[in-house]
């Protein structure tokens, strides 16, 4: 009892957190209610899965890829999907490329709803966390209904999707989405405004611009710090040099302006599913199979949380000798270093929670 | 702060918005992806399914007579994700909307779909085929002009067979014209 | 005795141990928790930060290597009687990861399991289910209907 | 002989007073209804059903009938010595808590300042808690109790300063409650005195600072310390604790009407009874319950600033208005 009042000792925090949704095991040293060095330890939700990979045959691993992580559960198939088309050089049919972008910016909706209703519920705002999720259910009742599960949409599969939306389904998204969006004008306003929730996250977790260079940020995390970054804007693939869309940044670098770049990012999917819907083309969702060619491919895209980016290298058989990803999370685990820098104990868990951290993802 | 209590106050007056859900059946969408179900008759056992799984939930084995095969499908290994249904040639693998699934651990090693689909004898030598099921035959050889019923029942060494006496047969004809 | 009992399963609190998953599940379980639209406190319910509180104890994931003694660990700390829950098709089966490298699954190698709730992730209402179920098989433990006392579910490490 | 008499007839209302009313059974059973109560509306506000209003009994039964590990690490006899010393300190509060009309607590005693030193015994438990846990998370909960008791300790002193003076008058303080009510019934309750208002919105502060709930629920932060001090307690121990919350909930809240709006109404015992409860139940829903679901939780230091701030300076208008007034 003597320690905590003054002399320095190590917190562990985790790897069984209720602030945290993953295992993930830190060493904080703490001085009061200081934070003097945090330790990250890392691999507990380590599956394997790239040796997994080399075990699946190509279509097994959409599947696999997919569990990745289920709070990007589209970006990780899309991509992957992406690297092998580019591979093999399949042209996938327009109308396949539309519902493929449907599927990634729902997605990306409930993700960006998800982290910032955490942060509610990480600073103790029950209520405030309750009512984001339930509007985040307007978006898991879309999911539900379109693809049939409410996490992994298993929208996509080697040269375009498997399951068509219809004008009938197009017509419930978009109702889906008006009521959607006006919940988020309130919900934007009140994170915007309300004193409580300031508080707590104005000035906590600071990450400067050149900071966020240096660590060669992604995804919204760097856009909270004033650096748009977008690989849908930056090196577009899919569909999306034909829709319009801002990318958002914000200049404060804190917990805040992570949270409010996610919640306006919100307002720019909606009004991507909105073009969608409206000049969605008439054709096919699959585009005829080759054999897949022994070679290398690529794909990069932006998850909910970044830049993810997939290689593959496959002999002639269909099973690959090689997959590999570098998930977003992984550029922004380490730029914690920077924002945790003497923050205090209590905003440990808020901080972690800022950049979204994905575990599965990083440590897969 | 005004903001937010006004939403309070809102909630209140709206009252619960909660699921009735254990007293009363909740709602299924029609798409939901549930339990994996085939349907026998129209399982031709080329084990597409098999291949694209990628937890390792469906088993096709041949039976201890092998007079047919077993075809299962481990609902606690089975991912949901519809890659069976997807890439199943004869559209005979859908997903059911049944989502009740909690059992409890006397119950994990019977949570399985067991399907025995039969071989046919065939017709010329005995041995076992798995016949194309009339339907998809139906639409295959919609356009045949020859008469595929009994051909169907062969074997494909007996189906050559009998492919080639009907090309002597019209050969013979053609020769008497 | 019965009355008892059936006072003290109107209050089951459940902890959540994520072994090694992919998010979905724990997802789903935060959202059956915390939300007013399945609002499983209804049901008595509580979300607990330690393993000391708990009744019911909800595994989510493969159980991966690196993850698998702390599991065993913190399932240790909880009192008894609990009654666990597999929930998703990894803790029961290691799901799409099996015959991983680092996959030390299916979780009833090591931890005595009591009910199963498949799917990837299942929906809150089918977590909802697994939960009644758990409570049924609390009640009947209590009651000595069922089998399953310390003694019969110790844990041991490979 | 008479005197052996009224002795034993003494002792016997003392315990009727400690075991039956207002504490041990009425306070128990009324503090466990008021959290079901707090519970139902919480969840009301968040569009929930919430609970069944018997939960937190249900919760207490299923508490004392499970297991209770004691770790190994920890300090056993301070560890099972916490959850009892919050426990008897309530206990023995309770039974000097007036009822107005029904009951008034010991005579010409400076019960107020009982109280005062009674209350925080349930966050000293906590504290004793903490630490004797040997978790880091419980040593952590228990400075940032420390901390925290100390900050809305000084208001609390404040507010029973100003009633006190206001009531003594002339330079002098009262601090018996039996003078405070009847002092109220004569020149209406203080709740409704412009002079004391100021120390009646400092008391409505100190509330969930000292139930430990929302902004104020730093030492037991489920998100940040996982419940803290309560970390390893489970079983028997911890319903001890949510015992003691709940009969600190019925002082808090009690006393609070006793201070500020201790008049009664025509009719028995019973009508006075249920008039209290009311009372209490309004107090809480308004201090409590709104508070708990339109705020989130603060940091320690936000916490401690704001109670230096906002209502030590509100009670301390009162203390000056109380001084003046004479």
């Amino acid at each position: 009892m003597s320690e905590a009042l003054g002399k320095e000792f190590t917190l562990p925090l985790g790897p069984m957190h209720v602030a945290l949704e993953e295992p993930m095991y830190f060493k904080v040293t703490v001085e009061g209610e200081r934070v003097r060095h945090v330790e990250i330890t890392s691999g507990h939700v380590h599956r394997g899965m790239e040796a997994l990979a080399t075990k699946r045959n190509l279509f097994q691993n959409i599947v696999l890829t997919e569990r990745v992580c289920s709070l990007c559960s589209n970006s990780h198939p899309l991509t992957y999907c992406m690297a092998i088309e580019n591979l093999a050089g399949i042209e996938v049919p327009r109308r396949a490329q539309y519902l493929r972008v449907l599927a990634d910016e729902i997605k990306r909706v409930a993700s960006h709803l998800f982290n910032v209703a955490i942060l509610a519920h990480i600073i103790g705002y029950k209520s405030l966390f309750m009512h984001v999720m339930e509007v985040r259910e307007i978006m898991q009742d879309v999911k539900e209904t379109v693809y049939g599960n409410r996490m992994d949409l298993a929208a996509n599969t080697l040269g375009g999707v498997k399951n068509d939306v219809d004008a009938q389904l197009f017509g419930y998204i978009t109702r889906s989405l008006q009521r959607l969006e006006g919940h988020m004008q309130e919900i934007i306003d009140i994170y915007a405004s309300n004193p409580m929730l300031c508080s707590r996250t104005v000035g906590v977790g600071v990450l400067p611009k050149d900071e966020a260079i240096r660590y060669g940020l992604v995804g919204p995390v760097a856009r909270g710090s004033g650096l748009a970054v977008d690989v849908r804007r930056d090196a577009p693939y899919g569909i999306y040099p034909e829709l319009s869309f801002n990318v958002i940044t914000e200049t404060g670098g804190d917990v805040h302006s992570r949270a409010m770049v996610r919640l306006r990012e919100v307002n720019e999917s909606i009004s991507l599913i909105r073009q969608i819907a409206a000049n969605l083309p008439e054709g096919k969702l699959t585009a005829p199979l080759p054999v897949i060619p022994a070679g290398q491919g690529c794909a990069r895209t932006e998850a909910p949380r970044g830049e993810l980016f997939y290689f593959i290298r496959t002999d002639e058989s269909d099973i690959p000798t090689r997959l590999k990803w570098r998930v977003p999370s992984y550029m922004n685990w380490d730029a914690l270093e920077v924002m945790m820098k003497d923050c205090a104990v209590a905003d440990v868990s808020l901080i972690v929670n800022s950049i979204d951290p994905c575990v599965s993802c990083t440590e897969r | 702060m005004f903001r937010f209590l006004k939403l309070l106050g809102k909630n209140l007056a709206q009252g619960p918005s909660t699921d009735p859900f254990p007293a009363k059946e909740a709602h299924t969408p029609e798409r939901f992806r549930g339990r994996v179900v085939v349907n026998p008759e129209q399982c031709v056992g080329c084990r597409i399914c098999h291949h694209m799984c990628a937890g390792g939930a469906i088993r096709i084995e041949d039976n201890e007579e092998k007079t047919g095969y077993n075809f299962t499908v481990w609902h606690n290994t089975c991912a949901l994700c519809g890659m069976c249904r997807h890439y199943c040639p004869t559209k005979a693998i859908t997903l059911s909307t049944d989502w009740h699934n909690a059992h409890t651990q006397e119950d994990k090693y019977d949570w399985a779909a067991h399907y025995s689909i039969p071989y046919l004898a065939c017709a010329g030598c005995g041995a076992h085929i798995r016949m194309l099921p009339p339907q998809l035959a139906a639409r295959l050889y919609a356009h045949s002009p020859v008469d595929m019923t009994d051909l169907l029942k062969l074997c494909p060494s007996c189906r050559q067979l009998a492919a080639a006496r009907r090309e002597e047969i019209s050969n013979d004809t053609h020769e008497q014209e | 005795m019965n009355l008892f009992s059936d006072i003290v399963v109107r209050s089951p609190w459940l902890y959540r141990i994520n072994a090694g998953s992919c998010n979905g599940c724990d997802v789903e379980l935060a959202t059956t928790a915390c939300i007013p639209r399945y609002d499983v406190e209804r049901l008595g319910c509580r979300y607990c930060g330690s393993p000391r509180h708990a009744d019911i104890v909800l595994i989510t994931g493969p159980l991966t290597l690196r993850v698998r003694d702390k599991v065993l660990r913190v399932w240790q700390e909880i009192p008894e009687p609990k009654v666990t829950v597999a929930v998703g098709i990894c803790p029961i089966s290691g799901g799409v990861f099996r015959g991983g490298h680092s996959i030390e699954g299916p979780i009833d190698r090591y931890i005595p399991v009591d009910v199963n709730v498949p799917g990837c992730p299942p929906r809150p209402q089918s977590i909802m289910e697994g939960v009644l179920l758990a409570k049924k098989i609390w009640l009947d433990r209590l009651n000595g209907i069922a089998p399953g006392h310390k003694e019969e579910r110790h844990v041991s490490l490979p | 002989m008479s005197d052996i008499f009224s002795l034993i007839s003494q002792s016997a209302t003392g315990l009727f007073h400690l075991v039956v009313f207002p504490g041990g059974l009425f306070a128990l059973l009324f503090g466990l209804v008021l959290k079901g109560i707090d519970r139902k509306v919480e969840a009301r506000l968040q569009r929930r059903v919430g609970p069944p209003l018997l939960q937190p009994f249900y919760d207490l039964v299923k508490l004392a009938s499970k297991e209770t590990i004691i770790p190994e690490t920890a300090n056993k006899t301070l560890f099972m010595y916490a959850p009892l010393l919050g426990f008897t300190g309530m206990a023995v509060c309770l039974a000097l808590l007036p009822v107005p009309g029904v009951y008034y607590g010991m005579e010409n005693m400076g019960d107020m300042l009982v109280f005062f030193y009674l209350l925080p015994l349930p966050a000293i438990a906590l504290m004793v808690a903490g630490s004797s846990s040997s978790s880091p998370f419980g040593a952590l909960g228990f400075s940032r109790e420390m901390t925290l008791m100390f900050a809305y300790e000084v208001p609390l002193l404040l507010v029973i300063l100003a009633v006190a003076m206001q009531v003594g008058g002339e330079g002098s303080a009262e601090f018996s409650l039996r003078k405070i009510i009847e002092y109220q019934r004569e020149h209406g309750s203080f709740g409704f005195t412009l002079s004391m208002l100021p120390a009646f919105v400092a008391y409505l502060l100190y509330l969930p600072g000292t139930m430990g709930v929302p902004p104020f629920d730093v030492a037991e932060a489920e998100t940040e310390i996982l419940e803290g001090p309560l970390l390893e307690y489970s079983g028997g121990l911890l319903a001890f604790f949510q015992l003691t919350s709940a009969m600190k909930l019925v002082i808090a809240l009690g006393f609070g009407v006793v201070m500020f709006f201790p008049g009664t109404v025509a009719g028995g015992p019973l009508v006075n009874i249920v008039w209290f409860a009311a009372k209490c139940l309004l107090l809480m829903l308004v201090a409590l319950t709104l508070c708990k679901a339109a705020t989130a939780r603060m940091r320690i230091e936000q916490a401690l600033s704001f109670y230096l701030k906002y209502p030590a300076t509100l009670a301390l208008v009162s203390v000056v208005l109380a001084w003046v007034s004479l």
